[in-house]
């Protein structure tokens, strides 16, 4: 087995559960302008209620139906409830929000969901594939395909229907957008309710492989937030490629420098792009100066 | 001819594709009061932008009293005496008219943070140069008696009044007037159009005006430049700019 | 007439003040990571001190007394844990204090009770914690090196020679880490791969592949769930061969669920709470553990882990000195501490003395295996 | 609007003196200690969150870097304790100043983005230098405060201490918010073209603030763990940072009373409402969300209304006798 090419599968399977989060992160980012900081806690949610339809009885297709469906409705009523009334407030305030939103669901699904650690099981059982002689699990293969699958989707969704652009519109100038009679209040709650969908897609289908539990949606969500910067806010095939970046630079560290410092070393590099790149690798690049 | 006191050469401004400035100069001469006018996307908003450093320039040159400014961020400029309004009121929410007053002062001084921190003498004495500074443009726009209101419940006309008070504070040489009489009234426009050149007079100032009410430009504009689509098609005086037939086709061209 | 009546009244308030006086509970406090990422540990503990409330209130109490055992939560930070030992010794003037749950805290707050003159009973396993011995000091779980010995055992005699390490980065892997480090290299093993993960990390595999790379013959992960589950499932997918010891750590049953069907074949050092059943019906500990299993399942609808075994310990041994010592006072259960012996607990058979807080050894150990998703032990 | 300074300093100051009168036991007063330790993050962060506009989820990594920097300089090397704390003061502030270069140059979340990263880095360093720092078990054995030989060993002395260094941190931020940088502040914080166009350096002005504010959280940090004299990595994490931006955002953001106001009410509320020790993140997130929804000026805001109520009162009776 040739190390290089398992960590590099490591990477990969482990940069697509990143890479799942940041799409999230950058939907809303595009329609909105906002960071936000609850979207760790959707991917959560996503897994933990799948595990709570399985515990009751639910089969596993259904558990994974309800819970993409009731975290979807959790989005839109957290931007019709918390963002939305905030008005013209600035994106400061906003952010904030984002922050208690994120620590409510955590904190509600902890009380009635409990403090343990669960696990679902893999879409195509336990068995793993075998690419280039390295080992990757088959549910990474289904993290990796889905993942392709939404980028695909965004770009179309983005360039090619009305709803798409109208949101971009939004973000870019939102008096501008609502003087063209694009409904702003309507984007923004399409963009969070979409985010949140794709944070419970990305969290019932990375559970099999990273388990769950009410408190994973910090370290997944900053591991999203990192990918977005890495690749570039605002595209979502650059959410998908940082994220992939992240966990192989995390996975080759941790082969071939040190597993103690694979984290660090990778924010290292964010640091690095944030400053020297600031849009990001994958973002635009003529950057305007402030 | 009296002294330039500012000289815009061969300006090109890019957003992404779009040129928004091709070519553009404007020479404006020291005390005097400058229109800028032509139809809306014309480019006179960018020009403003290019003089008090919020747009950087992809060619061409500033020369403010012969000094190079075309590399110095806007904040230099404000320091070199500079000061403008905006088109949509840039009034920050929560704070008293005399505090945003004051911030008009902020550039016209030096001073370590360190200073500032521990409050020291001098440290009192700029801060009561700026509120003298501040207490005057108050008065002068006659908006003393609102001083303690917060800036952003006041009406529109009152608004662009404070912003006017903000930029004189800082005595500038130079004031860049952003459609100030967009929204107000005649009655207001007319008061407004007297207060221009009563500045002029007691702050020493030269102005350069962007609006789209022509009394208003033909009252005060000693000269006037007219931009369409990003270039200068005219630049004379008022009542030489009304008969020029290229400026009246733009016009027409640019309301069909 | 009027004289029979208070005389009466009188004597039945003095009998009254009597029983009220020698009803007073001894107060006991405790400290416990019910919250935070250290919940794990945290909750079945204060689990346990509820139940062992009940149970001894209900048994007539300690010395005719009742006993309260104020329990708080440090939520797994060391600021609150010293606030919640300050107030424990402050407010509810308490005779001896079981707790905290984690080594970290509880090396933050020995000075505190020892200052105060009042005995605290840890339920973390650090080395540091009895090693050198404070006096107001003790701790009730096995201690890493007893897992250590017992893995080493196993392995040697299993034949094999180069070991390689998977630590999780907390205070728990870092522990273990440093004895297993000491003992590989004491006991004329070698040490070819020393690697470690993050307590949320979700892929070990290319730490995997970097030991198996380095050529070992077995490999030893040490940490707390569910890290350990995702190391076995990465063993799994990569077909690695080689064994794995775990650590007592993940000795619950939520371990195998975690793991699933990679948990076939696992070793690993563990109390006999795991395995009440397959303990000999002589063995002192037996009836301890039957009897604790029984109460708490029926308490609180699943079965206790090890880690509330620590809490039940920690009681046991302080009731048991406050029955020797006669007394509840703190000074007077430090002295009778140190005298126990051969008390049977949930985790291993206590004998304190003055240079030894710990009181258990590698007996307290068995080396069990995963099969058919329950577990084995080893002879 | 000019805060006077005896609201805004004298007054809290002595409010907090008389605190431990209120309160007696040494279970309070540290709390109270902890709590003044907190409120030392809150002043500087109420500047750069409240009045530069620039959100940070590093402070928590700050806090810690000083904090170590002073054990590893007072227990590895042997330094004293004055010269340690200054050290630990000293790297952090560099450090903070080197972050904050080339990202308070950007607009939007950069600087919440780059303290983040940072933030995480160091609670890395913090866990895995186990040699240095202890390790996640912690850094046990850090000296107590001394100056000059004199070591401050008892719990109200340490706290007079701390209130003192409190207070001279709410007299900097007072004279700070009554200065032209202020005003200067607040503008960037609603209008950067506005603040630019006045002659305000913003980037700079960003850049002073988070210093200064990561200056706050350093001193605080060696201050902690020369009073603890233990230390681990969990007390300096991300949920820290968030925390911290609880106490501003309860305290009203703009004020920097009130943000010490937050800063005790934090760390007071966990230990009063014991039996809500499962709730605590929820009930974080509810302060935050209310706060920003519906008390936006916060704990200041009440306590305005509190004071006109007051002033009302007062002159109530006054009123009747013109009136009689």
């Amino acid at each position: 087995m040739a190390p290089l090419i398992q960590y590099l599968m490591g990477g990969l399977t482990l940069g697509s559960t990143y890479g799942l989060t940041a799409l999230g992160f950058t939907l809303i980012w595009s329609a909105t302008g906002i960071v936000n900081f609850a979207q760790g806690e959707f991917v959560m949610l996503g897994g933990m209620l799948a595990v709570a339809g399985v515990a009751v009885g639910l089969s596993q297709l259904w558990a994974i139906l309800l819970a993409v469906a009731g975290t979807t409705v959790v989005g839109a009523m957290v931007e019709r409830t918390m963002i939305r009334p905030l008005g013209r407030r600035p994106v400061l305030d906003v952010v904030i929000v984002t922050l208690g939103v994120a620590m409510v669901v955590r904190g509600l699904v902890m009380l009635f969901l409990g403090k343990e650690t669960h696990v679902l099981e893999p879409f195509s059982g336990h068995v793993p594939l075998r690419v280039f002689g390295a080992a990757i699990m088959a549910q990474g293969v289904w993290v990796l395909a889905t993942a392709a699958a939404v980028v695909g989707g965004l770009k179309v969704f983005f360039s090619a229907t009305l709803e798409g652009k109208a949101m971009q519109a939004c973000a870019h100038d939102p008096v501008a957008a609502s003087l063209v009679g694009i409904s702003v209040p309507r984007m923004t709650l399409l963009s969070f309710a979409l985010s949140a969908l794709l944070g419970a897609v990305g969290g019932v289908l990375i559970t099999p492989i990273t388990m769950t539990s009410y408190d994973v949606g910090i370290l997944l969500g900053l591991k999203g937030f990192a990918a977005c910067v890495l690749g570039g806010l605002g595209s979502p095939l650059g959410a998908m490629a940082g994220g992939i970046l992240l966990g192989v630079v995390e996975s080759l560290t941790a082969g071939y420098l040190s597993s103690a410092y694979k984290d660090a070393v990778a924010l290292v590099v964010l640091l690095a792009v944030l400053f020297f790149r600031p849009t990001g690798l994958f973002g635009p690049r003529d950057v305007t100066r402030v | 001819m009296a002294e330039v006191l500012l000289a815009v050469r061969g300006v090109e401004v890019r957003f992404g594709g779009l040129l928004a400035l091709n070519a553009v100069d404007l020479v404006v001469e020291a005390g005097s009061i400058h229109a800028l006018i032509g139809p809306n996307g014309a480019g006179k908003t960018t020009l403003l932008g290019v003089i008090s450093g919020a747009v950087w320039v992809q060619q061409g040159q500033l020369e403010l009293q012969g000094v190079d400014i075309t590399r110095l961020p806007a904040h230099r400029r404000a320091a070199l005496g500079v000061r403008r309004t905006f088109q949509h009121v840039e009034i920050v929410a929560g704070m008293t008219v005399f505090d945003t007053v004051a911030v008009g002062a902020h550039g016209s001084h030096d001073l370590p943070l360190w200073q500032s921190l521990l409050a020291t003498p001098r440290s009192r004495r700029v801060e009561e140069a700026i509120a003298k500074a501040a207490a005057e443009a108050l008065e002068f726009v006659g908006l003393a008696s609102v001083a303690d209101r917060e800036a952003c419940t006041l009406a529109l006309g009152q608004q662009r009044l404070v912003e006017l008070a903000r930029a004189l504070a800082g005595r500038p040489r130079l004031v860049l007037l952003d459609e100030p009489a967009a929204g107000l009234n005649m009655a207001e426009t007319a008061a407004l159009g007297e207060l221009i050149l009563r500045a002029r007079q007691a702050y020493g100032l030269t102005v350069v005006l962007v609006e789209h009410d022509m009394d208003l430009v033909m009252e005060v504009s000693d000269q006037v430049t007219v931009l369409c689509f990003g270039e200068v098609i005219a630049s004379a005086s008022p009542a030489e700019v009304q008969r020029d037939p290229r400026v009246v086709a733009a016009y027409l061209g640019g309301s069909t | 007439m009027l004289g029979w009546r208070w005389l009466v009244v009188i004597v039945m308030g003095w009998v009254g003040t009597g029983l009220a006086w020698a009803a007073e509970p001894i107060v006991f406090g405790a400290v416990v990571s019910a919250t935070g990422p250290a919940a794990f540990l945290g909750e079945p503990q204060k689990n346990t001190f509820l139940l062992l409330e009940e149970e001894i209130n209900a048994a007539g109490g300690l010395d005719g007394r009742p006993i309260t055992i104020v329990v708080y939560d440090d939520e797994s930070d060391v600021n609150k844990c010293v606030l919640a030992v300050r107030r424990l010794l402050d407010q509810d003037k308490v005779v001896a204090i079981f707790g905290p749950s984690l080594s970290g805290n509880t090396l933050a707050v020995t000075k505190v009770a020892a200052a105060a003159r009042v005995p605290l009973i840890s339920m973390a396993a650090a080395e540091k914690i009895v090693r050198p011995v404070d006096p107001w000091v003790f701790n009730t779980p096995q201690l890493d090196r007893h897992a250590g010995i017992t893995i080493l055992q196993h392995a040697k005699a299993a034949g094999h020679k180069r070991l390689a390490l998977l630590t999780v980065s907390d205070g728990y892997g870092q522990a273990g880490r440093q004895v297993l480090q000491e003992l590989i290299s004491a006991q004329g093993f070698s040490l070819v791969a020393d690697e470690v993960y993050g307590p949320k990390d979700t892929d070990m595999t290319a730490q995997l592949t970097k030991i198996v790379g380095a050529g070992a013959d077995a490999l030893i992960c040490w940490g707390t769930n569910p890290g350990p589950a995702v190391v076995a499932r990465n063993r799994m997918q990569l077909g690695l061969s080689i064994p794995l010891y775990m650590s007592h750590g993940v000795a619950s049953p939520k371990f195998i669920e975690l793991a699933g069907p990679a948990a076939e074949g696992i070793l690993l050092p563990a109390g006999r709470l795991v395995a009440v059943d397959q303990v000999p019906d002589g063995h002192p500990q037996k009836a301890v553990l039957q009897a604790y299993v029984a109460a708490y399942t029926k308490r609180f609808g699943m079965p206790p882990s090890s880690f509330g075994g620590y809490a039940h310990d920690a009681v046991r041994l302080v009731a048991a000195a406050v029955r020797k010592a006669g007394v509840a006072e703190p000074a007077a259960i430090r002295d009778a501490l140190e005298n126990l012996q051969n008390v049977a607990g949930v985790s291993g058979i206590y004998s304190y003395s003055a240079d030894n807080h710990n009181g258990l050894d590698a007996s307290a150990f068995l080396m069990v295996s995963i099969q058919g998703s329950t577990w084995k032990v080893l002879p | 609007m000019r805060r006077p300074f005896w609201l805004q300093v004298a007054v809290p100051i002595a409010v907090m003196g008389l605190l431990p009168l209120v309160f007696p036991g040494s279970y309070s007063l540290t709390v109270l200690i902890l709590s003044v330790l907190h409120a030392m993050h809150a002043v500087g962060l109420c500047l750069l969150v409240g009045h530069a506009g620039q959100i940070s989820l590093g402070h928590g990594g700050f806090y810690g870097l000083a904090a170590y920097t002073s054990a590893i300089l007072s227990v590895r090397y042997a330094l004293p304790v004055e010269v340690a704390m200054a050290g630990g003061v000293g790297l952090t502030v560099v450090v903070a100043a080197l972050l904050g270069l080339p990202t308070l140059r950007l607009r939007g979340h950069a600087l919440a983005m780059a303290t983040l990263g940072l933030g995480i880095i160091l609670n890395i360093l913090f866990t895995e230098a186990v040699e240095l720092t202890g390790g996640p078990s912690g850094f046990v054995g850090i000296p107590r405060l001394s100056f000059a030989g004199v070591v401050v060993d008892r719990d109200g002395a340490v706290y007079g201490l701390l209130v003192a260094v409190l207070g001279a941190m709410m007299a900097l931020a007072t004279n700070i918010l009554n200065s032209r940088v202020g005003r200067a502040l607040r503008t960037l914080h609603g209008s950067e073209a506005a603040a630019e166009a006045m002659g305000v350096d913003v980037a700079q002005a960003k850049r002073v603030v988070f210093v200064l504010s990561a200056g706050f959280s350093a001193l605080a940090g060696v201050l902690y763990a020369h009073y603890l004299t233990f230390i681990a990595p969990s007390s300096f994490g991300f949920l820290f940072s968030v925390e911290l931006i609880v106490m501003v955002v309860l305290g009203g953001m703009t004020s920097i009373p009130g943000a010490v106001a937050g800063a005790f009410l934090v760390t007071w509320l966990p230990e009063v409402l014991r039996a809500f020790e499962n709730v605590e993140s929820l009930l974080f997130g509810i302060i935050l969300l209310g706060c920003i929804r519906f008390f936006p000026q916060g704990l200041a805001g009440a306590g305005a209304s509190v004071g006109r109520w007051i002033g009302a009162l007062l002159r109530c009776p006054r009123g009747e006798q013109d009136r009689g």
